[in-house]
């Protein structure tokens, strides 16, 4: 989904903070969290990966931006164990004693339709270009790539497609490559010389492009 | 949602998913533990740090790294969760490495550890993938403008770690010494690794 | 700027709350705020409509989303009544008992270059691309266009160029014109047939395409 | 920005900048209160309304209203700030128009009165230009599938209103009955405009 999460090149951020010597946690509760969404996905099986970067996806903007990571961590685990009928919401928000947010609803028809590459198509130097997609649910071809045209600079293993993942799609598995795209292709005159952005794009969000 | 108003906060609602999951016996005992101690102790960039000052001293293991990231640092016994694929960047005096995850937060694990805040934040996201030479300048680091940059979106499977170039001055310093030199921030790129 | 304030498009939002009989403003507040950007672009001069909607661009992207729209207009005046010296934010803080979150500073370089067009290029039925342009500073194409192809329906009378007016640029005015591009050219198949999009683009956006 | 750090109120924040700027004498008196007066009493939709069942009642009028939306608005006494120029959509039985600033919140002022909370939301500015029909369908109008739907983003200077159709059952009304029936939502093209 074009969601607020896919930030690369958004403006208007300020400065970053930086603390030094910072914590793995830095409340009891963030760790907890963070342990609930673990075992959410590899002990319970109640959802994967895919659908749990989703969830997080499908929280209100003013909320995503409001909350901290380990928030935004919760509220994606406890969508998902919400939706999946493992607890519920009422039940939650009376042992929390008042509301808890959780992220909307997934989108109906959430996927496009991308042919399923099984084997690489691609290899290092090729041009490629970025599919311009839209998907309503899921998909990890960030927006600031799209329709855009870079060079294949590793070929990586196959691994599981998320679009398809994260909506119960039927499995499948393609190669990824880390794609290089030069700022100023991505950002036309408003980039920078000598910076490039390298994404690692499954197989079936690219084509061919002219050399 | 909801008929209640006002929003619990985030520690009790936390609290609440977690008593609603253990009252259906849905959390095997020490499961949250386990995770939470692994997260805490195991994942460590000083995994990471361990891996650069192998990769200075051995050349062979160097080649490995390059080569084949998971395996090399599987060597050193760094693997697991989020360390299925990785893939390590080699600094040249030319050009350099920098990691960021636009999308989520993700990074390697075993090797770098839970990321900072600083690398969840909106604000990094955002900015690095635009304008990284602002952004690096601003936590610290002055790159000239004749060094590339090459800023790596952790956008699918693969986990990026950063080997930054080996500090002048450190002919002959032990392969412990060396991983004491090495950040957190440097396995990123956002800090490069001085021997000061 | 690629920012917050470009919401076309953006997935993620809820249902659209509608006040039945809504009043003009809800607070007097909101008719004093609203009101003071208004002399102070038509009396004091102290700004343009392109810098006042600039300011507001400029919030932060969290503050932006979780103001009403008044508070955004009071934010970006007041941003502007400091900038341009006539107030002073800790005086403006002092009076208010607490602080006063102002917009961030323009972007060093706002402007890209795009060739003035004072004669009108195109006209009604012609086929038009919207160029992929990034400026750092205030522009009004919608990102959601940018890199898309539509069809004038209409050549509007020349206006002045919002991105360079609204940070000191030459003055120059140009042609608009109102492109209808297809929902599924924006969206791709996560469009849907029978719907549009008519923007209204100045010329120098543009460029010709095949037809 | 400031050492201050509990935010004042926007009603706070406001009463500052206005006595800031009045205590240097640089509001005119009355001036605030000649704005807020032109913005609750002049900008009002009843003067869209009354031009959309002008357009219904005379036919050239109609002709001039799509000709030169800014100059027949104006035949009715209606112009001036964000009215310099009035585009007329007309509304046909396979084709509905609707107007949005994805932007901020322009729209035509002196027709059409300052934007209802709904149509400055970050809501409908996100979701109608992509979703228009299902947006409308939440609103309460459902469009069947055959019907085209453009929606009008006021981008530039152009300020757009709908010329809704003329419902069935008002033949022989009067122009101030029909101008009763048209309501901002219909000049703005989130709903139609019924006899009942």
């Amino acid at each position: 989904m074009d969601g607020i999460h896919d930030l690369g090149g958004m403006a208007g951020f300020g400065t970053i903070a930086y603390e030094e010597d910072e914590p793995v946690f830095h409340e009891p509760w963030q760790a907890t969290a963070f342990a609930l969404n673990i075992v959410g996905i590899g002990v319970l099986r109640n959802h994967n990966a895919d659908e749990y970067r989703h969830s997080i996806e499908r929280m209100l903007p003013v909320h995503y931006l409001q909350a901290c990571y380990y928030e935004r961590v919760l509220t994606g685990a406890a969508t998902l164990f919400v939706e999946k009928g493992l607890v519920d919401l009422d039940d939650l928000e009376a042992r929390a004693g008042g509301s808890f947010p959780l992220a909307a609803p997934n989108a109906d028809d959430p996927m496009v339709d991308l042919t399923p590459q099984p084997v690489a198509r691609f290899k290092v130097g090729d041009r490629v270009g970025v599919k311009d997609i839209h998907p309503k649910g899921h998909t990890r071809v960030p927006r600031f790539c799209r329709g855009k045209t870079g060079t294949v600079l590793h070929v990586a293993p196959a691994f599981s497609f998320p679009d398809a993942a994260a909506h119960g799609g039927a499995f499948r598995k393609e190669h990824t490559y880390h794609v290089e795209f030069a700022s100023t292709d991505l950002w036309s005159d408003a980039g920078s010389e000598n910076e490039s952005v390298v994404v690692d794009l499954w197989d079936s969000y690219l084509e061919a492009a002219a050399s | 949602m909801s008929g209640q108003t006002k929003i619990a906060s985030p520690e009790a609602r936390t609290a609440a998913l977690k008593d609603a999951l253990s009252k259906k016996g849905l959390i095997p005992e020490g499961a949250l533990e386990g995770v939470i101690q692994t997260a805490s102790e195991e994942w460590d960039p000083k995994n990471g740090a361990r891996v650069v000052a192998r990769a200075w001293v051995d050349a062979d293991f160097r080649k490995r790294l390059l080569e084949d990231g998971t395996k090399a640092c599987a060597e050193l016994g760094y693997e697991g969760i989020q360390g299925e694929y990785i893939v390590a960047l080699e600094d040249e005096p030319t050009r350099h490495n920098v990691i960021v995850c636009t999308q989520c937060s993700c990074t390697a694990w075993p090797v770098l550890g839970l990321p900072a805040d600083w690398y969840k934040s909106p604000e990094y996201r955002a900015r690095v993938v635009r304008e990284p030479r602002k952004v690096l300048h601003e936590m610290g680091l002055d790159l000239a403008k004749d060094i590339a940059i090459r800023v790596w979106e952790t956008s699918a499977e693969t986990r990026y770690m950063v080997i930054p170039c080996r500090p002048e001055g450190t002919e002959g310093w032990s392969e412990e010494q060396l991983a004491s030199l090495v950040t957190r921030e440097a396995l990123v790129g956002i800090a490069l690794v001085t021997s000061a």
